[in-house]
């Protein structure tokens, strides 16, 4: 029989005011397998404590319940305690007298009887209690960063200068994303480039990152700490290690007619190219898609003039493997595009664009140089009408979220369009005005009252081409619902912020949740909003939401604090209140049938394949095994399993049983 | 003793009367067509006589489902243990077909085999069966392959042969069938010396038990026989708790907080779990080897160890059968066997 | 021959399977029994008619059976539903099995699941009227009139499993009624033992039973336990879309959820 | 237990509790009702059942000799829901325990004979209570010799009388463990048991094995035995077939006609090779 | 003869019921005397068998109780109980089971006032429909003695 002691705490008059500690203590020491049950003023104090460890020794005590305040209060010191006293900390268990008993009734015989049974129930359970040991798990100290915009770069950089190794893998053949492509930021309008290129530069140059441009995520396994990632490195069709950058070969290209994806198509680019001037690295890529020798076989002439003889047409995908123990996913967003809008005309008119599209006319780098014109004719439109909530907050088309971004970028566009084109007018219906933020709200009412934008509360319900004119066709809510015509030269849709396309491709490979948007979801809400579900995972910039660049920049900040802090210990140490597969001898090895019907109820993608071989190698079944670096232990899988394999340490069936035995 | 009596149906109801004034509990055929079971009668009226066969056995009366054993109470180190005493109210199973009443033979032997049981035997012993002949049979019976008959009165304590629909031929056979029968003696008129074998059913014979029982010992190595045999056998417990010979059983603990009782309750060596060794280890692992060990036991330890015969060719195990395992046609099939 | 002997005929032929797990004659004229071919010239022996019930993907598992060899198996509907549902449990492996569809036209084998989850796509599914009925009638009864009708059913039970062992999805190697460490399921069939039993089953499988009826087919003591099953599946189709065994998509109903689930019953 | 229903068991009280090897324990058990002492009794080879009161029986071999009167004693391996449920009982408390049940050992009929008995692991308890009774009667018998196998050093049982053993010159002793189941200081062999058999060759002639173990070290051991000239009738060992009543009823033990539980536990491997290979 | 107490089992999640109730104490909120609670890590560790078991081992009504949806701590742990408290109760129902024995809530650690007011509601509606003696029962835990009238199965 085990031998179990009871501690009964009177918490001063806390619990004896109401509940007859002396009758608790007495009744206890007759349950089977008490062997010590005493009363004490406090037990938490030192005296009191020592009355446990003390006990412990003397009478030999395979189990301890201390009946006082909440475990959620003092589990944490009597475990303490015992584990003093010599025995396992998880053969202490609390029995709540105080915060579920004493507090909450009159003094009764009722009340003394509760707490004679929350004893004996905890008794019950404690006897099934067995030693548990915390667990631990290696850590390797190298960070994934997905995503090489702002997010990434700033996630980065803090890791980095923490002391850590990072690897940054990026899509594109630049990092930067879209704050590259913007223009002015809102509220103080300095110039996006300028502030952005400097850290792009530092990514490059540090020593601590290593940055593979052109590649993707392919495959990510493992858990907390012990990550194994394989990256694709797309073929770049030239040797980084002898390229200059020099730039001859795009400058000989003869295919110059391409749709430049970071000019948002406004302007042109070669096959083999950099997205931009400022591109880190700025060296260039062969688009296959587009290159005359990988269509039709022949051309070559950028490897004709290559000085470095750098160009390599055969170059291929390559694998690239690497062990991290962290991951920040910021792989940021896209922008809907013109043709979502059937009011808007499907995108047929050349003159509606998008907020992107705007930023790089606006941009001084952009293709006209900064000066706005519309993309039909190169006229410097009169008339322009922004267009907020362009998909956004529209259950009908399937976007409820606000874009959150648009209402400031919307007025900084209007306003950039009136510092250029002074006598120009501009036109910015909306919804409302989301201006939350420092010096938002100002930077509105400047455009507004300073710079003259016409703002009209109200949906746009069509826009139609006459005679060259974009009619803009919308009510002003805010004069009687009246409605409203404007003849304008170009119309700039702030189009909704989405995910990007292959979000949910992603969120799978790395086994994580993601919401009915395909933005990947927090572990919290409130409390965890950089963490992932999956432990070791976490989240930065707009691939978790909408968000602007200040936000963006404090998430990724607070990622990288959480991948420093995780990185600060050579072993992550966890409570071990995780779930177990049982196992037997031969034949069966396992009750286990290999359903693996949890492995999808499961949080935390903590369950696992292990398969079970002969000696020589022959598979005999294959049953689940849970990574105990990545379980938090909620228990879901064990409520499923109908073989009762699973079992969770601290919570086990038998103890849960016990407990309702003794009711 | 053997005498014969004339009881009319319509004074039967008189005799339950008696019977159940008497201090007995009458346990009858009773239920819906598809659905007749051996439970106590509580109307005359209620007694089944046209079905072939009930769909469980009567020999819970004797072998309940569960039972317990012993009781006892923990309080500190202490324990209270007591034995439950056997519950063996004097019982009348009524109606129990000739194959029923030949299956106490093998109950008996299996519970009495060298050391008593203090369940069963009380239970038998206070127990008296009216046993009833049979008119109608099925495909399944077998009764006349395996020593008895639809007239066969062994196990019997009164035989009941119906001639016509309105009157038993009641042949007393014991001094228990004596005593229930002299509770109504103004219900029996004397015999007048019909026969009963023209009432009885033709069940035909499918084999020669005792050579089915001289050969198995050399067909137990023939795996495949008894892996094509059972090879649709789910491995469930239908036949051996539906049978009126199994016996097999399971102790079992039943616990509450502090009290708790030793319970019996029947088991089937059908299950895989049966003989699993705590090591995992299973002395009969393949559903051939338990089927095997199913027709072994009835047919070959049993007459062997035990000198009775572990069936009574009463179908009910194929007619339960989920998949149609007949037994009566497999060992048939077996006793063709050469070897 | 008719299609399906001549179906199974080729393929033992062909050595494409090793048995063809079908119906045969049983030792009733009334029943049917599963019989396990293995030569060609065996194949007369397989019929098909309305009394074949029982579903042939139980054996698809059995350890005998699977030695000796691969198998086609012959498969009405709900077979073939229990063939997805296995395989969606990791049971079964693609192209291990093929299945030989009955009852709806012609009988092509189905040698991958992707050919089953094509044939599915078009056959028709869900409770026949009569089945539907029998639901409501209970459910329109009393709470007390439901609590006595099962009572009474439930009393029949003698726990000899043959419920569980005519499933196909009651595969697991130790069931929770032998899982005794806690001891969950009282082991007398007492009425608790027998209550916490069936309904312990009925969640077991709740989401994933196919209803195809064996268990009730099975029961010797003809308890409705299938009503229990018709029930729940009846519940997971209305709240959560679930039919299970329509493809090898793992989305049990209940290991994922949705946010806006009902749940108007949680206060 | 009253003599007239044996499933009642007797009350014993757990007097000493020794920890052989990581989740194997001796437990001596004593009569709580001294009249149940004096009516019983037992021979070497039988077993009984052993009970947690609202968790069960289990099946185990007497491990004590029946020469050492006033208490039982068992050892046994935490497995299942029973053995678990011992395994927590302490000095003091209450279990029980229904038996003898069984045959025995026919230890009179190898007077005057040598005794070699080998066992491995866990099936040292069924031959520890004939080892002992014979050892009680030393004179009765020529040379013993014993050789006994471990997994691991850890895993061998009854230390402290391997020790007492070793010491006698009365008793051969030869302990070993499975290659790579040494620790550094151990001083006895290291091999499996069959391998030591064969080294150890001792002789055949008016000579009785008692062979317990796992089914494998049984398998490997017969042909040596064979080899060193052992006839199958002067071969004994003892099946531990799973079991309910002990008493032939409940109908789980049976190797074909054979019933272990009251044909047994005890068998010459001549009896075992007239068996269906069902144990 | 005393009003008939009944006896209430509530299977509780550590992060909020368990909290709420917590929180009922701290702010000495007064509620019945009858519910005993089994402290659990989540709802999703509620086994439906559990709750079977509370009825079999003599509870005449349940509770489950745990966090809002949203704020699971283990972020779906209460979704996928909630799914499988959904067929659990209509097999409950259908079976004959009183489902005013058998109450889900969510109890926020914030519900202190919805965890008194849950238990005192839950208690006087079973108090209400009496003790649940047609539910049978593990044993008789009344007297030794009475154990030996445990039913024998036919």
């Amino acid at each position: 029989m085990p031998r179990i002691g009871v501690f009964i705490c009177h918490c001063g008059e806390n619990i004896s005011g109401t509940v007859d500690c002396a009758e608790v203590a007495k009744v206890s020491a007759e349950f089977p397998g008490v062997v010590h049950s005493v009363d004490y003023k406090y037990m938490c104090s030192d005296p009191g404590q020592n009355l446990i460890k003390n006990a412990i020794q003397e009478k030999k005590l395979t189990g301890v319940v201390v009946a006082a305040c909440s475990p959620r209060m003092h589990e944490p010191t009597f475990r303490r305690a015992c584990a003093e006293g010599g025995l396992n900390p998880f053969l202490c268990e609390m029995a709540n007298l105080r915060e579920h008993c004493s507090w909450v009734h009159e003094k009764l015989p009722a009340t003394t009887e509760k707490a004679i049974d929350l004893v004996r129930i905890m008794v019950e359970k404690v006897k099934r209690n067995r030693p548990l040991f915390s667990i631990n798990v290696p850590v390797t100290k190298t960070a994934l960063v997905l995503g090489g915009g702002i997010a990434g770069i700033q996630a980065a950089l803090d890791i980095a200068n923490a002391g850590h190794k990072v690897i940054m893998v990026e899509r594109q053949a630049s990092i930067g994303g879209h704050m590259a492509q913007l223009s002015e930021t809102f509220p103080t309008l300095d110039c996006s480039q300028c502030i952005l290129t400097p850290r792009m530069v530092e990514v490059a140059q540090h020593p601590n990152i290593t940055l593979y441009t052109y590649a993707e995520l392919e495959k990510l396994d493992g858990f907390i700490g012990n990550f194994r990632a394989v990256i694709r490195k797309k073929a770049k069709s030239i040797d980084e290690k002898l390229c200059t950058g020099c730039g001859v070969c795009f400058q000989k290209c003869p295919n110059k007619k391409i749709l430049s994806e970071f000019n948002t198509h406004l302007g042109t680019r070669t096959a083999i190219y950099v997205p931009f001037p400022q591109a880190v690295p700025n060296k260039p890529v062969i688009d296959r898609e587009h290159c005359m020798y990988f269509q039709k076989g022949k051309c070559r002439i950028c490897e004709k003039f290559c000085p470095t003889k750098a160009i390599r047409f055969d170059q291929q995908d390559e694998l690239i493997e690497v062990n991290v123990g962290a991951v920040v996913a910021a792989t940021g967003y896209e922008v809907k595009d013109t043709d979502f809008f059937p009011e808007y005309g499907y995108g047929k008119y050349p003159d509606i664009i998008t907020g992107l599209q705007f930023e790089r006319l606006a941009s001084a780098s952009g293709p006209t140089g900064g000066v706005i014109k519309r993309p039909s004719d190169g006229r410097i439109p009169e008339t322009i009408a922004f267009i907020a909530c362009a998909g956004s907050r529209d259950p009908a088309k399937g976007i409820s979220y606000c874009s959150k971004i648009c209402c400031m970028y919307t007025a900084k566009h209007a306003m950039l369009y009136k510092h250029k084109v002074h006598q120009g007018k501009a036109y910015v219906f909306y919804m409302d005005i989301r201006a939350g933020g420092k010096m938002y709200e100002e930077f509105v009412r400047r455009t507004i009252e300073e710079d003259e934008v016409h703002y009209v509360r109200g949906r746009v319900s069509r826009i139609y081409d006459r005679d060259g004119k974009l009619v803009v066709r919308g009510v002003d809510t805010l004069l009687n619902a009246k409605p409203i015509e404007i003849e304008a030269d170009m119309v700039v849709l702030a189009t909704a912020m989405v995910a990007q396309p292959d979000a949910e491709e992603l969120a799978q490979k790395m086994k994580v949740s993601y919401d009915e948007n395909k933005f990947l979801s927090e572990a919290h809400p409130k409390l965890r909003p950089v963490e992932m579900n999956t432990a070791g995972i976490f989240v930065a910039g707009a691939c978790q939401a909408p968000k602007d660049i200040p936000e963006t920049v404090a998430q990724a900040s607070a990622a990288a604090s959480k991948v420093a802090g995780l990185f600060s210990k050579d072993e992550l140490s966890r409570e071990p209140v995780v779930a177990v597969v049982s196992r037997t001898g031969p034949p069966e090895f396992s009750n286990c049938v290999g359903c693996f019907l949890c492995e999808s109820a499961c949080p935390y993608q903590a369950i696992e394949h292990e398969e079970i071989k002969t000696r020589d190698g022959k598979l005999i079944k294959t049953v689940a095994k849970i990574n105990q670096g990545v379980c938090q232990g909620c228990g879901t899988c064990v409520a499923l399993c109908r073989t009762k394999s699973i079992d969770l340490q601290g919570f086990t069936n038998e103890q849960i049983f016990a407990e309702l035995v003794s009711l | 003793m053997n005498e014969s009596k004339i009881i009319l149906k319509k004074s039967l109801g008189e005799w339950f009367n008696m019977m159940t004034a008497g201090g007995y509990r009458v346990v009858g055929p009773v239920g819906q067509d598809g659905q007749i079971d051996f439970e106590p009668v509580t109307s005359p009226d209620a007694v089944r006589f046209d079905h072939v066969q009930t769909n469980n056995s009567g020999k819970w009366v004797m072998f309940p489902r569960y039972e317990a054993m012993m009781r006892f109470r923990l309080s500190g180190k202490e324990v209270q243990a007591g034995e439950i005493p056997p519950q063996a109210p004097p019982t009348v199973l009524f109606g129990a077909h000739p194959c029923d009443a030949a299956s106490l033979a093998t109950l008996n032997a299996v519970f009495t085999w060298d050391s008593s049981d203090a369940y069963f035997e009380p239970k038998l012993a206070n127990t008296t069966i009216i046993g009833l002949s049979c008119t109608k049979g099925d495909s399944y019976c077998f009764c006349t392959s395996v020593g008895g008959g639809p007239g066969d009165t062994r196990g019997s304590d009164v035989l009941l042969t119906p001639l016509d629909g309105e009157k038993f031929l009641a042949e007393i056979l014991t001094e228990k069938g004596k005593s229930v029968v002299g509770l109504a003696p103004q219900l029996f008129s004397a015999a007048d010396g019909t026969s009963k074998e023209a009432a009885l059913a033709k069940i035909p014979a499918r084999f020669n038990h005792r050579d089915v029982t001289a050969k198995l010992p050399s067909l137990f190595p023939k795996e495949d026989v008894w892996k094509e045999q059972s090879l649709r056998c789910l491995g469930c417990g239908a036949c051996a708790y539906v049978c009126p010979t199994c016996s097999c059983f399971d102790i079992q603990d039943e616990r509450d907080r502090y009290t708790g009782v030793r319970i019996r309750c029947w088991d089937s060596c059908g299950f895989g779990l049966f003989t699993l060794h705590a090591s995992n280890h299973n002395p009969r692992h393949k559903q051939s080897e338990r089927w095997r060990q199913r027709v072994m036991h009835k047919f070959s330890y049993q007459p062997e160890r035990l000198n009775v015969l572990g069936c009574v060719g009463c179908g009910r195990c194929s007619r339960s059968c989920p998949v149609d395992m007949n037994l009566g046609e497999h060992v048939a099939a077996l006793a063709e066997i050469k070897v | 021959m008719n299609e399906l002997q001549q179906t199974a005929k080729d393929l033992l032929e062909k050595n494409a399977v090793a048995v063809v797990i079908g119906y045969g004659m049983g030792s009733e004229p009334s029943l049917r029994r599963a019989v396990f071919v293995r030569k060609p010239d065996q194949a007369p022996q397989l019929i098909f008619d309305e009394s074949c019930r029982q579903n042939l993907a139980f054996y698809v598992l059995k350890p005998e059976v699977k030695a000796l060899g691969k198998a086609a198996v012959v498969a009405r509907t709900p077979t073939l539903r229990t063939l997805l549902q296995l395989a969606t449990e990791n049971q079964i492996t693609d192209e291990s099995v093929v299945a030989l569809p009955v009852g709806n036209g012609s009988v092509q084998p189905l040698t991958n699941f992707a050919a089953i989850e094509q044939y599915l796509a078009n056959v028709p599914r869900g409770f026949t009227a009569q089945e539907q009925q029998e639901l409501a009638a209970i459910k329109s009864k009393t709470l007390a009139d439901r609590w006595a009708f099962w009572k009474s059913e439930l009393s029949r039970c003698i726990k000899c499993y043959a419920c569980r062992a005519a499933c196909p999805m009651c595969y697991c190697s130790k069931c929770i009624v032998e899982v005794n460490q806690p001891q969950w399921v009282p082991v007398p069939s007492d009425m608790l033992g027998n209550l916490e039993w069936n309904v312990i089953r009925a969640m077991h499988l709740a989401g994933r039973c196919i209803s195809c009826g064996s268990c009730a087919d099975a029961c010797p003591a003809h308890i409705r336990i299938d009503l229990l099953n018709q029930l729940l599946a009846t519940e997971a189709m209305q709240q959560f879309g679930a039919e299970p065994g329509l493809s090898v998509r793992k989305d049990y109903a209940l290991a994922t959820f949705k946010p806006t689930d009902k749940e108007e019953f949680i206060r | 237990m009253t003599a007239a229903n044996l499933y009642i068991p007797y009350q014993m009280r757990i007097d000493k509790v020794t920890e052989e090897a990581p989740g194997v324990k001796t437990f001596r058990l004593g009569f709580v009702n001294k009249d149940d002492e004096g009516r019983f009794s037992f021979k070497a080879g039988q077993f009984g059942e052993y009970s947690v009161y609202g968790e069960g029986e289990s099946t185990f071999c007497i491990a004590s000799p029946p020469t050492r009167k006033g208490y039982i004693e068992c050892t046994f391996r935490q497995m299942g829901r029973v053995t678990t449920a011992l395994a927590d009982r302490d000095e003091g408390d209450i279990v029980g325990f229904r038996g003898p049940y069984g045959n025995i050992f026919p230890i009179d009929e190898w007077a005057g004979k040598n005794l070699l008995f080998i066992a491995g692991g866990i099936a040292l308890p069924p031959m520890r209570c004939v080892i002992w009774n014979c050892l009680d009667l030393r004179d009765r018998y020529q040379d013993v010799t014993i050789i006994y196998g471990a997994r691991t050093v850890a895993d061998l049982v009854y230390k402290h009388e391997l020790a007492e053993w070793e010491n006698r010159s009365d008793v051969k002793l030869f302990t070993t463990v499975d290659p790579g189941g040494q620790t550094p200081d151990w001083k006895g062999k290291v091999g499996f048991v069959p391998t030591i058999l064969e080294q150890v060759a001792p002789s055949s002639v008016n000579t009785i094995a008692i062979v317990c173990g796992p089914p494998i070290m049984i398998k490997l051991t017969m042909p040596v035995l064979a080899k060193l000239g052992f006839k199958p009738e002067a071969i004994y060992t003892t099946l531990e077939n799973r079991m309910k009543c002990g008493v032939g009823k409940c109908g789980r033990c049976n190797v074909g006609k054979v019933y272990v539980c009251k044909d047994g536990p005890v068998f010459t491997l001549a009896q075992l090779n007239q068996l269906p290979p069902e144990y | 003869m005393a009003e008939f107490e009944p006896k209430v089992v509530a299977f509780v999640c550590n992060w909020c019921t368990y909290a709420g109730a917590d929180l009922t104490g701290t702010s000495r909120m007064k509620y019945a005397t009858n519910v005993r609670m089994i402290r659990l890590p989540c709802t999703g560790r509620i086994d439906f068998m559990l709750l079977l078991q509370a009825f079999g081992h003599g509870a005449d009504g349940i509770i489950v109780s745990g966090c809002h949806p949203g704020d699971c701590h283990y972020s779906a742990g209460n979704f996928h109980a909630r799914r499988r408290w959904m067929l659990f109760r209509e097999l409950l129902d259908f079976a004959g089971i009183d489902l005013r024995r058998v109450h889900f809530s969510w109890v926020s650690a914030a519900e202190g006032a919805k965890w008194a007011e849950l238990v005192n509601d839950v208690v006087n509606q079973v108090r209400a429909l009496g003790p649940y003696d047609e539910f049978p029962k593990r044993l008789n835990r009344q007297s030794l003695e009475q154990l030996c009238s445990v039913e024998v199965g036919r």
